[in-house]
């Protein structure tokens, strides 16, 4: 087994190349073996192995009694997996698009995550709920949004955003055998899915066998030192494209992936601001109420002359996300935004 | 299979009494009894310093209150078949429930009172009664209750044990999604639930005619193909009859059964509700279940003054005594509030 | 009041036909021919430049794409009774029922293609199409059409007019809270609103079987007092007669009816779906209801070679001139993106 | 008619002293008159007036056809309420407590917010969710929320938060009027009810006849030069209070009560944290990820060098609201936590 806090994994390890989706059934695969708890609902998680890959193979290995077709009864199936968890069991329930929170947020926000604090720490909830996020495919205002900033606001749930394989599955053995509701939401354009544009990063080596990556501890996914940018998911790619094209012109970016949101790892960002003294937020769920403000608030808690030029947001200007493939990049943190506000970090 | 399943939407005419014991039937009046006497010491305590006039946020016990007075048959009838194995998800009215279940009395009134010796720390309060020992929870959003039920269910019936769930809501929440998508769901993966709908013929202010299209939910089985009752007449001797089959059937592994019994909300929906929306005001202490039952018992030989008077100070007893621990009890301490957010 | 109260839950066996004269039913077939035809144009835009291989995002019409292809005797049977002061609220699936409701083809191929000529500006795409002028909405999130549809209903019912709204979802939906909510409300407050389920066998690679409690979801009527009608077989006359019905009868005041439809989805839920899952894919074409209704005609004496081939010709030439007007419209300005978020 | 953008009613209007509650009523009750478009439907808002007094007396003036009790199916009735203003009606749709979005927060912010967007701006909904929020009265941790960054975060829906009688009204007046949906939260501790604890300033000088606070303008609550304290709703009482303590040992504070979140009126807070140079945010939702992040960071993406010392962010320390008074009262961002709070921007 391997424990990491870093993207790469530890020395020794045997490692094979995978996307992230199947970093993701890697690792629950492997749960499914070791415990007999776990068991996977949600739709079309069967035979058809997750809309977006994120169960294939599962049920024909684990059969129908442990990988479950739900109907389309969304508070039901993630209320069953709160009272399965609540009786001993670690379910993960997929909720197919995180833009369908609104029909069962009762039961995430309400049960699944005020249980245990409800009860005084009498009962746990070890449960996983999956979730797909993100846009760039044209798939319009209803399935494109992240909305992980809505989540993070809600005390009692962590949340996992994986940006590569490696974490992908560490993440999610760790989700896994966490004792807490964990959201675990994952970007389609991270999955290396065959019929979506990708990032190459989106397949890359992931250690066999065990592996755990804790939840709460940010990667520094490239160091560097004019400009911090702070960033989840899918943005980790772009910003790292990003990074490496200014450092031909010797701008050093400091890549930080927070890889939850939930717990915030608040040290992380503090030691990059701290080194670099420009901050760059990258977030591609909405500007406001959300990630971005959570960053920048953190830097101005402890010390807020530690920044040297107006922080700059990238984000998603509250804005339904636009169907058109023109008004969709235009509203999307692509790397020419970021690009351009690297640049304006470091020159402000 | 039982036989309702030929006629699931139909109301059961015969009360089942003849199924019962006599020693079943002063169970159930006792545990009415020790429902009520809680409901009626929780009243007190609440009303005792809320003053000068009425500060919902003051005394020892503040919030919102919702006392279940009226609706012990449900309770009681129900519970009756169940173990402290079997789970029970209620409402945000879920006292009686809880009593009927098993809960233990002095942790209950504890978290009731916001103690540090409550089920829940004083973090949950009245809505929020989380029992492991019991398998008891509930939730003060109306119908949520009942998804939570399916999954203790489902991992019940993983477990190769013919362990139940019961999933309580009111009438106004069989209007909810939540109730809709859980019957089919538990119908579908034929999970070991008896879903319970009380009603009490209000949501709040809101008539039951003015808000559920049909005259009885038992007719709402039909649409899950799973067996459904109505129980008039707030009786808590069908309802026992008619938990007793639907509990039989979940246990025996086939799947669930919904049962609808009118009560009666004795008081106001919660505590400070005038009722002024409410026509039949003055009539409804004539309802009362509780005499009702013991003028049956009596009539049947079962009970006398003795026993009656047993029964109320026995009742007395462990309420009191669970009231006094909960006074006694500390608060939580306050450098605290941050604790039991995760695991 | 029709007969169907009498008995809401029962499969009506009479398709209707008698009602229907040639010119309706020759009506019917175009109709549907025009929805199809649209539909291939659709698909044939769609995978033209998604290549190499397959790429989603890429093309001129970029995203998801759920064709209805199977299910055009809805469409046709049901908006044969609607004009375009009646609302219709659709699903992710819906454009033969924007088209059967009478919808602008070129504002409707332009919102697919994402032009600022489309009837969203290019913001919507194709579950979006929102068009005031046919009192048309549709939304991808299942179920969730079913509520706005409720109150189109109600403005319409207090501006003292007879118009109605149809509320059009999967038998998949058919398990979501919304579904129930929605029918109960609109029973209670008699709303004129034909709620009508698709039954296409899927939701996406989950059967009907292994999701809904009911064969039928016309015995769900019964859950709220309305009539409930299921048609077997894809036939759009059936539907036709049976959506006649429930029209006249939210035309008259008397409230909502349920009408589901077995249909067919005739190819995959979406663009790249490969149907693994699907056990009769092999035989799915032969089920297709254009072709069969054609023969029914044809052998009435009602279309020949000259009349099916006019229809290809007509619905071609509109379908095409649709796709040309959208393919030649200009694309949104990005510079624009943050617009229409307020009004 | 007055139109306002500060707290004091216009000169010359004629005024009656209301609670909160009763200026809310006034407005509704002055457009329902105005405009037969507009009803009122929710639960236990007819007969019973609405648990908080949102409605009392609308039945008997209005009848049964203007005012209407739902079934608890908020999916339905807030989906009826869009269709009703798709159709040209001016529904107001009460949800009864803020807590209970997750039964239907997909018609709020997957239709009702995004209506007008998708398309593109062809179909308005000119609807105003009412929703009470706030806790303090041992209401526990599905009662007691405020939830306002959550809605504030989703793009598409004005969000609007009174914190005293006049802004009620007039907010609530503009609100109806407004051709976008407007969620109007009104907190529970300021409606002025005789059976709740309340600051005194829940009963205020109203104008009579038709008064319209347009939204989108904090109002500067009471001017100071040493410190910003940026809040809304109860909380600007609280404040205000502490203001008035800390002005007898010569500490100037200046009050911001935003008055909605969206739009966020940051021309206001950079005004005042200009003169300031010193900010402490005061918010009852919870602290992460919310209202309190993106006050700050309104300032950074500015210029971060305004402020002189750690921002103080007051606010629910991201755990579920409890029930216990003692425990409630310690996360609840009481007068004593804002005092602290602002004693430590001044001295930091
Ligand atoms: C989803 C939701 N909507 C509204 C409420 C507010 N509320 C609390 S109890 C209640 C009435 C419930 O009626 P019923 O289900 O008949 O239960 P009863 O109170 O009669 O026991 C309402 C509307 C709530 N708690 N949850
Ligand atoms: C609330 C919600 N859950 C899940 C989905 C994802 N989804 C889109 S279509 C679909 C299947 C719908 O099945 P059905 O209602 O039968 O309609 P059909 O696709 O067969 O026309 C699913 C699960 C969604 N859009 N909304
Ligand atoms: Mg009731
Ligand atoms: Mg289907």
């Amino acid at each position: 087994m391997t424990i990491t806090d870093t993207t790469t994994p530890a020395a020794g390890a045997t490692s094979r190349r995978l996307t992230t989706a199947k970093a993701m059934v890697d690792a629950i695969a492997q749960e499914m073996e070791r415990d007999p708890s776990v068991v996977y609902l949600g739709e079309d998680v069967g035979a058809y192995g997750g809309i977006f890959s994120s169960t294939t193979g599962l049920l024909d290995r684990f059969g129908p009694d442990r990988v479950l077709d739900t109907p389309i009864s969304e508070t039901a199936f993630i209320g069953l997996g709160i009272g399965a968890a609540v009786e001993g069991m670690r379910p993960i329930v997929e909720l197919m698009f995180a833009d369908f929170m609104g029909v069962c947020l009762d039961q995430i926000y309400n049960h699944m995550a005020k249980i245990h604090f409800e009860s005084g720490g009498n009962v746990t909830v070890p449960m996983v709920l999956t979730t797909a996020v993100g846009g760039g495919y044209s798939d319009g205002a209803q399935h494109s949004q992240c909305l992980w900033g809505t989540f993070a606001h809600l005390p009692g749930m962590k949340v996992v955003v994986p940006s590569n394989p490696a974490d992908a599955k560490g993440l999610m053995t760790a989700a896994i055998r966490d004792d807490n509701p964990v959201v675990y939401m994952f970007h389609k354009g991270v999955m290396g899915l065959p019929w979506m544009a990708k990032n190459p990063r989106a397949t890359a080596a992931v250690p066999d066998g065990e592996h755990v990556v804790p939840i709460g501890k940010a990667a520094v996914a490239r160091e560097g030192s004019d400009v911090t940018v702070v960033t989840v998911s899918l943005s980790v790619h772009h910003a790292l494209d990003v990074a490496e094209k200014l450092a031909g012109e010797d701008i050093s970016v400091e890549v930080l992936d927070l890889r939850s949101l939930v717990p915030l790892d608040r040290e992380a960002i503090l030691a990059s601001v701290a080194k670099t003294g420009r901050l760059v937020v990258v977030d591609e769920d909405y500007l406001s109420f959300g990630m971005s403000g959570e960053v920048v608030a953190t830097v101005t808690d402890h010390d807020p002359t530690m920044l040297k030029a107006p922080v700059q947001r990238v984000a998603a200007p509250d804005v339904p996300i636009p169907y058109s493939h023109v008004l969709e990049y235009a509203v999307l943190p692509r790397p020419e935004r970021i690009e351009a506000a690297v640049r304006q970090a470091v020159t402000g | 299979m039982t036989t309702e399943t030929e006629s699931p939407g139909s109301v059961r005419a015969d009360s089942g009494q003849q199924h019962l014991d006599g020693a079943t039937r002063v169970g159930l009046y006792e545990t009415m009894v020790l429902c009520r006497t809680f409901e009626e010491a929780i009243l007190r305590e609440y009303h005792a310093d809320k003053g000068p006039g009425f500060d919902i946020g003051k005394g020892l016990i503040p919030g919102e209150m919702h006392l279940s007075a009226g609706q012990e048959p449900v309770a009681a009838g129900v519970c009756a078949h169940l173990t402290t194995d079997d789970a029970l998800t209620a409402t945000h009215r879920p006292h009686h429930l809880a009593i009927a279940h098993g809960m233990g009395l002095r942790a209950m009134a504890a978290e009731i009172f916001g103690r540090e010796t409550g089920l829940g720390r004083g973090r949950g309060g009245h809505m929020h009664l989380f029992d492991p020992a019991t398998h008891f929870s509930c939730s003060g959003i109306v119908a949520e209750g009942y998804p939570p039920a399916l999954g203790q269910a489902f991992a019940f019936k993983r477990q190769g044990t013919d362990r139940i769930a019961v999933a309580v809501a009111g009438e106004g929440a069989s209007n909810s999604g939540a109730f809709h998508e859980s019957i089919n769901l538990a119908a579908m993966w034929t999970l070991p639930v008896v879903f319970v709908v009380e009603d009490n013929d209000w949501a709040i202010s809101v008539p039951r005619d003015a808000a559920t299209a049909v005259k009885s939910n038992a007719t709402r089985a039909v649409a899950y193909d799973i067996p459904g009752e109505r129980i008039e007449g707030n009786d808590v001797e069908a309802t026992w009859a008619a938990a007793k089959r639907a509990v039989a059937r979940a246990r025996a592994g086939e799947g669930p059964s919904l049962i609808e019994v009118h009560t009666l909300r004795l008081w106001g929906h919660f505590e400070g509700d005038a009722q002024g929306y409410r026509p039949e005001l003055a009539e409804v202490p004539s309802y009362d279940p509780i005499p009702r039952y013991e003028q049956i018992l009596r009539a049947a030989g079962l009970l006398d003054d003795d026993a009656v008077a047993r029964a109320a100070a026995t009742a007395k007893e462990k309420v009191e005594d669970a009231v006094d621990f909960a006074k006694n009890s500390p608060l939580p301490d306050p450098a605290s509030a941050t604790s039991y957010v995760f695991a």
